[in-house]
């Protein structure tokens, strides 16, 4: 059932690409690489870090929902080696331009946990200064912030800034004309963008065999670049290689494809229903591919992990979630007549009427 | 006689649209297994087999132009988007293409095709999920728009639109879905072009469609209590407009007011209170009022309901008329 | 002082803005090496060269959306859609990216964009080549909608509309692209959001914009020859409506018609008609009128010109207020 | 200059496609497929001839633009051989959808040339029904023909008919996300659709390069079909090429792309100055392709060409072009009342009513 990357791994057709050498046909970083790349331990305890947060933080996220306190949450289980390898490949100068699902990512780029939260809390439609964190807005519209990422990112050429854009999104996002458009534009202007799919197998009820036809990676090489399958469930293949695409996307060898094949553990959202479409034997072969087994295996392998430091990221993560959550109850619910200011950076006067009259009904004693 | 759901009514509209007419097809993201997002295909692919009902791809635009392919081939499309802004990938192929396609074949090809679109707000989602796209199809010659209140409405009115040879714009308010009517099924078809007088009065008109003929009849009723008499019209048909039925209404109670989700700027309420108080300039008692949104973009779900039309603000407006 | 044409006029004012205004940046598709299908991006990659002006592949979406993220990097973008129609595969990128971006980002992001869009008929085109899409952009909360009717409206509005922060659908009249005028250029900035009394009268207003302005002025030329004095109010801004210039000026005359080539159905006309006699239910003299398209599909060039507005169609409405 | 398909042929990727095989490095039909497809003479006597006929067409359909009795044209030449090639190999019980630029294809399909000239002139945006000559209208919003085409097959894949669907569009078209999104519908579908891009090397002003990132008949790998780049001026290539695709499709084999490298000699429309974006110097190489010439080359080898035929061909194709002038001058125009007719297979009363007002207002004398 579970899809091993198979025979035609992409890198068959890009010879010449060295970063696809990395991968073996399995899509794992090979032992060569992971020497070559020298990945230090420190790195590779902070990548597992920041999964088990996130765990743990996705678990809150789903408590919340259930007493009530958001209106929506999307579990990211599974995609834990996607999101945080590849949002911590990014140099810090680089950006983001994150899909729906991407909350680690969020959380890697050090937006506070409660204050992404009050995005799901439907306090806001967007709970960061995209300045402040180099990260764009959630973005729901499927697939539309992908040419974002390349319109961004031809900025990034256009000032002759060495800056990389990293854009995800799902695999049922490339279905749409948007990703097709965008993936021509960065072609045609190669410009420095990582496209991360993280395909997890579904789009609510859709499997991948009636989403894609073909598969996403080969797609890349009919945009005249390259486009690699990799394991998304270990975390150290997907920073290795997405820090290489990067790399080589802030070199002007512009753009480069990267599907990170993982899976999605939890319901599409907290509104979705999976046993309508899908069964435990569907999901168990890849929970053997947990990305924070692997990571603890990796560490383990290297002399790398105790059980103190285990330990003292559970704490954290504990933590992290208890302060999530306070920081989201105590998030004010906005005026209304904040959707007004928001408009517009210059609006028009019969803007600001309006918005006078709508704050003066609602508070009838406030009206002059 | 069963009581049902909106849902269910349109479930079962599309269920005996499936039996009655071999060329009927549902297919959009999620019907096929999932039923839908809300359910309203629950059922229909294990029924009729995954070649009648089926899942696509995530690509609205295409899912609007397959049926265009499909009409021509003499099938009866019926496509859901789904949910509101998720029709606007779509726009395109719906406005230059299916709108078009019976004129740009001289009326060889007929485009007897359903585009299903849950629209409106009041139920707490996230961006994009609580639009009022009405304006921008309606505006679009060569469509026709309805969109149901009830589950009678819901099934007489998607029957008709399936066995209907144009392409018929089908919006769901769907915080209705879980409305509830005594129903005895199937239903008669309706009309495509005809508003219902859905409470008779004399003192003023409320004219409502979708989600907020429930609130015009809450005011209505609240007004009662005061002694006010108000009819309600419940359009059903957005494009065309029925004129005959909301001038008549009008010429009788000397007073309308026009309830929308959608913003207040060039909702259907600007063509509907143009046209009245064009046709009934002598006869009206007072202007035209309109009761919608502000001009801004859908706000976060917390201050949603500050936004959108309740029976208050309703009666506020009838009260402007009657006291003008 | 020259006599220059609406194109040229345009052509100057990017040619301005982007020697005043090192971030902004025009491309679209032909924009380049052929100066755009209208020829009003001439010369202007020659001068700015590659980096500023610049082609893009044939996907109008794209072009939109690059917009989006130009923009968050501190460019200044004028994208062209080649025409009307065309701007409707771009229709979900601009309604729910490009209008609600500053929202999204509860301000940081300033979505500092143009989307020029050559519009309406009259030009003996093919199909697509001659739509009025101006309802589907000014129901969209979080875009300005503006459109200029003479070379130096369409100078000052683009200057303006180039440096205002927020994101602006530029229409331009595509038929009155040759006209001319004498112009001092550079010609100074105007409001985005204030229409002009472009001839002033006492017996009644005509309302036009764009394409219609010239029609209206003819119709009020040929009124005086028979005594009656109308005044012509050009809109310049669809969105926001400037209402006080309007109101001011029906106040005055006490009739209004307006005037535009879309479809009358859902046409801007319905949100100025229904404003003007709300707010002046008790001044006007006669309900206010409008003249525009029917509610089809737009017809073959060989027979456009009896669906659009000309001077005797407006005549005929201004009688029906005079002689109310 | 001219592309000459290079090293990295589309079929390199697809070993296992029959039809790749049938053509050498530089797209063009081997010896060998050549025997094998067996050809008669006279069917490429006929291809010829309406070559011929279309130049002939063509070139009347400049001099009545020249004249004012067209408002556009839009010239096919250097396109003959992929229309005709392709509009030929297609069974009369296939279907195609045309792009704009199409005209032979429809002559091929039976179009009357002066009736199909109508659309030119501004009398109708649909000249021909549909049903009767299994062509779709010719569409002008770039791209959006082709998921019609997808539709329409998946359509005829339901009815269990064999019928294939021919969509023609040009290389601009591809950049498009109704593109893509059909082309990954009629991978997941297996849609019996013959894609066939007439890549031209521009669009308007745009040149190729500047269009397509990648090559076009790459991107097919990725939707899990195969596609072939071919000589598109070379109209045995073609007729067999697609003939064989057509063949595939009809036998539930599913979808396939067809890249006919061709060029646009003239200008894009008659509104079109090209002068301004290429050279003479750009043009001439591909004149050495021309399609007529080369058809002529392959009827002599097989000394199936004489001088009489070609003042035969040469004599119907004048005839045509003046039978084509005299029935778009008769042609009426329609009544404007007509417009409504249109709209709708059931009409609305009301729309009716404002037909019946609108009329009276021109007539003032009908009205009762
Ligand atoms: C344009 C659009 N259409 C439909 C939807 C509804 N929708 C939300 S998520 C989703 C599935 C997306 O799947 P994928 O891209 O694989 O991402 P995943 O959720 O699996 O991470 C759909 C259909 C949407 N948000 N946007
Ligand atoms: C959606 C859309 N955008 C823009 C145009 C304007 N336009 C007409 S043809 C054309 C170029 C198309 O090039 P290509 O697809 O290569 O076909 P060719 O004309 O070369 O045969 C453009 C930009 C259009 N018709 N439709
Ligand atoms: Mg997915
Ligand atoms: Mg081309």
């Amino acid at each position: 059932m579970v899809d091993t990357l198979g025979a035609r791994a992409a890198h068959d057709s890009h010879p010449a690409d060295p970063i696809a050498a990395m991968v073996n046909a399995d899509g794992l970083l090979t032992a060569e690489a992971e020497r070559a790349a020298n990945i230090s331990d420190d790195v590779l305890r902070d990548l597992y870090r920041r999964m088990a947060i996130c765990r743990r933080l996705d678990q809150e996220g789903l408590n919340l929902q259930r007493q009530g306190e958001l209106g929506l949450w999307g579990p990211i289980a599974g995609h834990e080696a996607a999101q945080v390898g590849a949002a911590m490949a990014m140099a810090e100068t680089d950006w983001i331009f994150p899909y729906y699902r991407d909350f680690a990512m969020t959380i890697c780029r050090g937006v506070d946990p409660g204050i992404a939260m009050t995005w799901f809390r439907g306090l806001t439609h967007g709970a960061w200064n995209p300045y402040e964190h180099r990260l764009g807005p959630l973005i729901i519209s499927v697939g539309t912030q992908v040419p974002h990422a390349v319109g961004f990112a031809i900025g990034c050429k256009l000032d002759h800034e060495p800056t990389a854009v990293l854009v995800g999104f799902g695999e049922g996002s490339t279905s749409t004309g948007d990703w097709h458009e965008a993936m021509n534009f960065a072609g045609v202007f190669k410009a420095p963008v990582v496209f991360l799919c993280e395909n997890n197998q579904w789009a609510i009820s859709v499997p991948m065999r009636e989403q894609v036809a073909g598969r996403v990676a080969d797609r890349a090489a009919g945009y005249g670049f390259p486009g690699l399958r990799i394991d998304g469930s270990d975390v150290l293949t997907v920073y290795t290689v997405v820090r290489a695409a990067a790399d080589r996307a802030r070199h002007g060898e512009g753009p480069y494809l990267v599907e990170a094949l993982t899976y999605r553990f939890q319901a599409h959202t907290t509104s979705d229903d999976p046993t309508r479409y899908r069964t435990d034997a569907d999901v168990e072969p890849w929970r053997a591919k947990d990305s924070i087994a692997r990571a603890t295996a990796r560490l383990r392998d290297r002399g790398a992990f105790s059980d103190d430091f285990e330990r003292a990221v559970a704490a954290e993560a504990e933590e992290t979630a208890l302060a999530m959550r306070a920081t989201l109850l105590s998030a004010a619910t906005p005026h209304p007549g904040q959707a007004f200011d928001l408009v517009f950076a210059n609006p028009p006067a019969s803007l600001l009427r309006e918005q006078a009259e709508f704050v003066a009904e609602l508070e009838p004693g406030s009206a002059e | 006689m069963t009581t049902i759901t909106m849902g269910k009514a349109l479930n079962e509209a599309l269920r005996d649209a499936l039996r009655d007419d071999p060329r009927v097809l549902v297919y959009g993201e999620d019907v096929g297994r999932l039923g839908g997002v809300f359910r309203v295909t629950d059922g229909l692919r294990a029924e009729f087999g995954e070649e009648r009902v089926f899942d696509t791809p995530l690509a609205e635009s295409t899912i609007a132009a397959i049926a265009v392919g499909l009409a021509i081939k003499g099938f009866h499309p019926v496509a859901e988007m789904q949910f509101d802004a998720f029709s606007y990938p779509a726009f395109n192929q719906i406005t230059s293409n299916l709108a078009k396609y019976h004129t740009r074949t001289q009326g060889a090809c007929n485009m007897q095709a359903v585009i299903r679109i849950p629209y409106g707000g009041n139920i707490g989602a996230v961006e994009h999920h609580s639009e009022s796209p009405e304006t921008y199809y309606v505006h679009t010659a060569g469509l026709k728009v309805v969109t149901p209140s009830t589950p009678a409405d819901a099934y007489g009115l998607l029957r008709a639109a399936i066995a209907d040879p144009d392409p018929v714009i089908f919006l769901e308010p769907k915080a209705r879905y879980w409305s509830r009517q005594d129903l005895d099924l199937p239903a008669p078809p309706l009309p495509l072009d005809r508003a219902q007088i859905v409470r008779p009065g004399t003192d003023g008109t409320i004219i409502a469609y979708g989600p907020t003929v429930q609130v015009a009849l809450a005011a209505a009723e609240a007004a009662e209590a005061e002694g006010a008499s108000l009819e309600v019209v419940d359009l059903r048909s957005l494009s065309p407009l029925d004129l005959d039925t909301l001038s008549a209404s009008v010429r009788k109670t000397k007073r309308a007011v026009v309830v929308h989700e959608a913003p207040v700027f060039m909702g259907i309420g600007a063509e509907i209170a143009a046209r009245l108080m064009h046709d009934l300039f002598d006869v009206l008692a007072a202007p035209v009022e309109r009761v919608g949104s502000a001009t801004v973009p859908y706000p976060p779900a917390r201050v949603e309901k500050l936004f959108l039309p309740d029976a208050d603000r309703v009666l506020e407006a009838v009260d402007r008329t009657r006291q003008y």
